[in-house]
């Protein structure tokens, strides 16, 4: 049963009823059930960092409390207990990407696993070589490539992109054929619109030409699932603090042969065979590239948080998440006024919009008056906000526990910012 | 010394609301001399705010005052910066230290916009202002 | 009061009173409450990682709990207040360690912090400069040297050390004046032997001759609490988990000048000032260094961390540390067939021993038969133990929540170990 | 087929505390002739422990059956790799996945020593005896 609300300009604006038990959910997320500015949270920057899950914080106190120790190191029952638990979550990881375990690096978040494959990749790129990389990339899918083509002199080129921020993409396979690409590096999807990018033909076209593809899953990790063998890039970079678990964790996935022939980006203990005092021999992946003590909490959380979601089938996820944003934008294209720039088709569920010629810092500001979480800015895509020709936008981004109530609440107090704007 | 901020924001302290509170800000934003697009260069943008904030903090060399200018291009952050050029110019270095904005923004409900966050370009200009008074005074 | 226990081999074994409350501490830390094999646990493994005290635990729950937002981005109350206790901390670490906040940057451990002086340095180094490192050295302090090295041509040269693994300081001065070294690393305290380094000597005659002093504080941070300014090193760094505070987090202290003129280690988001396809302007230090989400529960919790610490005068736990170290240095000694390589004098609190020829392996695994939780290996120095003549060792490292019934039950049960070994 | 494993693991089975129980294991070790000298090569060693492990497994290609060899410079490892020879040595590939160690050292009460901790080389072996067993099978 659908409930439709309203059917002027020609759009209909539909609440599909969810199978999702989204109280339960809810409920689950303590952060969620408070109140700023005497109005209830409206959380609505998951695009910078979902809330996390009651499973997850109590994770982390029990880890500290009962099973606190160094792993791969001490001989003794809490280092081995700490050990198993940490590799079991690398072997957890795993099976939510379909990969294998020796795949995964632990990172202290995406923008760490960029900057490793493209510090990694140094000794293979030459003056000769292309760097495709895109108009929508977040900065931490940017500047490691700068950094990279101007330490070999090799050349960036950009994706074209529609005026609108979406992808043709015949258009980009044809400009993948002509530049003939080293490498690819392109978001799984924008984190500033939320657009979902076409990856599969792109991936395809890139790697039959021999290119390295190098995917930023940061915001499509937990929204889109993606099973990483049959999307068959090469490596992949996600952040646990996007996927319901703790900061200070992050991850590379990479094809092995690929991953183990990155030259490791950070040095030091436990990634090493051997070491005198003038040289060291390296181990093999993941080993090399996870020197130093890693955030052993963060990751066993990590855990729980993908046993969390693991309860549900992804596609309950999806659909959930898809019925609340289709209903966003849906009403947030009615207003007078707005200017929409996420696209409703092939979007992980985040609202990228101006009011007039507003400052959305200012709209933002109002917003937050009414309890309602929202970024304002460059959103770390300069380029893109060029290539829009505007100088930053509200962002407005979804997780599966949100609800239609807070899409409610959220017009409601955007209507009311317009108010006192106008 | 703070008789012109006093004023200037009698309006935002009579706010009954905290909505009231921001048209008055956006008001106040309005009354504030936008700065000619000659001053408007990247060297004054104020670093990592993600709305612009230009700011020059000068003291006049002849009367030993200090001279704040600066825009922005949101209006709740011109109506902030309203209120500092009220709260500091036409001050000498003496004055500038008895002057406590983070006090004074506190009264007025607004000191979350003196967060360290850089989200504002407020809590530099502060920062820079209390510093070249310090200087002065040495 | 001083209790005499033993005064055979004319080594003194004494107990002096504490006036530290060692009960409520150990109160505080509930890893420390627990059995092991069907035995209390011995925590002796500090050096690798401390427990972690209650409020720790808490305040990382509570940031999930209430609190949890991305920090330096949203304009809305969650991540302004998240931002402003996550500032915080590195104001409340700055104090710590007697230095500026702009002088403090967050990385993910000691070890990411090495990397990025390490990396960050490139450009400064010529074929013609000598680094000098030493053979005390954590693989950590030592293998981004070697990478740095090969990258430039620079020379390592390796700082003297006497055949017991402490350092001649005329010597080393002797060393440092005829390498005219532009950089030189080396650790404030060896995490293998615990023995602590003649700094103040070192880095005066370095500097004096215009090199840059990185100091490895991973083992001293919380021991000696050293005062920067005073100390007098253009770098330093440290890891949050064995301060007491949480895994993932860790930082660098870098004299503003040159930390700010150290090329960037890892790139992408918050740290740029401006960003078009092809080229991005930085910003200044410590943003520049901080690209990507931080651990900003980890750097909460870390807060929390120094707070308890705050709470003691530092002299207080040293001298308690002291103490329960000198007891169990002493007991340990009065073993036959122990070789103890740790000096007495000047120890952060570490013991590093063999029994006869048996295996380090063996020993450890043993005494956590019996509850007691040490380390056995190489301890990430592979060669000090060349230097040392082993292929290993155990190592036995206090921190001031141990006390003499520790040290009674580690003596004990190592002596049921030696029993079933001979 | 686990005949020999069963005498030689009998010690350890009936020992009645863990002290007993790590007597047995090293006295096992102990009758397990170390490796010939020229075999203890660093291509030998499991990566990544912190105790020295050689390891050879081999298929004996006469008699279709599996050749395991090791040695360890500690007596514990050295110990757990005598069960592990005397659980695989001699068997064929289609015997060898019929093995299943995790469950024997379960039994035993010695699991821990198969965790993913690098610190012995024991999981390594049997995951590499297992692999080859596949292998043959293919
Ligand atoms: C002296 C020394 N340096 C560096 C490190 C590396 O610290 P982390 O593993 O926290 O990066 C350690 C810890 O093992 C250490 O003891
Ligand atoms: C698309 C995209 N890539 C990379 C990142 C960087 O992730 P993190 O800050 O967790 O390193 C983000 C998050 O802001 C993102 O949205």
């Amino acid at each position: 049963m659908a409930t439709i609300l309203a059917n002027n300009d020609n759009v209909d604006i539909t609440m599909p009823e969810l199978k999702f038990d989204i109280t339960r959910v809810r409920h689950d997320f303590p952060t969620l059930n408070q109140s700023i500015n005497a109005c209830p949270l409206v959380y609505l920057d998951s695009g910078a960092t979902t809330q996390k899950p009651q499973c997850v914080i109590d994770t982390t106190a029990k880890f500290y409390t009962d099973e606190n120790a160094n792993v791969h190191r001490g001989r003794h029952t809490l280092s081995e207990n700490a050990t198993i638990q940490y590799e079991n979550v690398r072997a957890q990881t795993a099976t939510y990407f379909g990969v294998n375990s020796n795949e995964i690096v632990w990172t202290k978040g995406a923008t760490e696993a960029i900057n490793l494959v493209a510090n990694g990749l140094r000794k293979q790129v030459t003056a000769n070589d292309t760097i495709i990389i895109t108009p929508i990339e977040h900065h931490a899918n940017l500047v490691p490539w700068q950094v990279l083509a101007q330490q070999t002199g090799a050349k960036l080129a950009a994706m074209p992109l529609n005026k609108d921020g979406t992808f043709d993409t015949e258009l980009c396979l044809k400009f993948i054929k002509k530049q003939k690409p080293a490498i690819v590096a392109i978001s799984h999807a924008s984190n500033a619109l939320g657009n979902i990018t076409d990856l599969p033909a792109i991936i395809e076209c890139a790697k039959s030409l021999g290119a390295i593809v190098v995917v930023d899953g940061a915001q499509s990790a937990m929204h889109l699932k993606p099973n990483l063998k049959i999307l068959d890039c090469d490596f992949y970079v996600f952040s646990a603090h996007k996927m319901i678990g703790p900061t200070g964790v992050g991850g590379l996935y990479g094809r092995y042969e690929l991953l183990n022939a990155l030259t490791p980006y950070q040095t030091g203990g436990e990634m090493i065979q051997t070491v005198t005092l003038y040289e060291s021999v390296y181990r093999d992946a993941p080993a090399k590239f996870e020197s130093g003590t890693p955030n052993i909490a963060g990751i066993t959380a990590f855990g729980a948080a993908l046993s969390y979601l693991s309860q549900f089938r992804h596609a309950e996820i999806f659909e959930h998440e898809q019925a609340v944003f289709n209903y966003a934008h849906s009403r947030l294209a009615k207003i007078d006024g707005i200017y929409l720039y996420s696209s409703i088709k092939n979007n992980i569920g985040t609202l990228c919009f101006n009011y007039k010629d507003e400052h959305p810092f200012d709209l933002a500001t109002l917003l937050d008056g009414y309890g309602v979480a929202v970024r304002a800015g460059h959103h770390c895509t300069q380029p893109l906000m060029a290539h829009l020709g505007i100088n930053g936008s509200v962002r407005a981004s979804f997780a599966f526990y949100n609800n239609y109530s807070d899409v409610d609440k959220f017009i409601d107090a955007l209507q009311a910012c317009i108010a006192i704007l106008d | 010394m703070t008789n012109t901020f006093n004023k200037v924001s009698e309006s935002i302290r009579n706010a009954s609301v905290w909505q009231q509170k921001y048209r008055e800000i956006m008001l106040l934003g309005k009354t504030l001399p936008s700065l000619l697009t000659a001053l408007k260069i990247d060297d004054a943008l104020v670093p990592g705010c993600e709305s612009k904030v230009w700011m020059y903090v000068e003291f006049d060399l002849t009367e030993n005052v200090l001279v704040v200018a600066g825009d922005s291009d949101t209006r709740i952050v011109k109506g902030l910066l309203a209120l500092i050029l009220a709260l500091y110019n036409g001050l000498t270095p003496e004055q500038v230290l008895q002057v406590n904005a983070y006090n004074e923004f506190e009264k007025l409900g607004l000191i979350s916009h003196l967060s360290p966050s850089r989200g504002n370009g407020i809590k530099a200009m502060v920062e820079k202002i209390q510093t070249m008074a310090k200087q002065k005074l040495i």
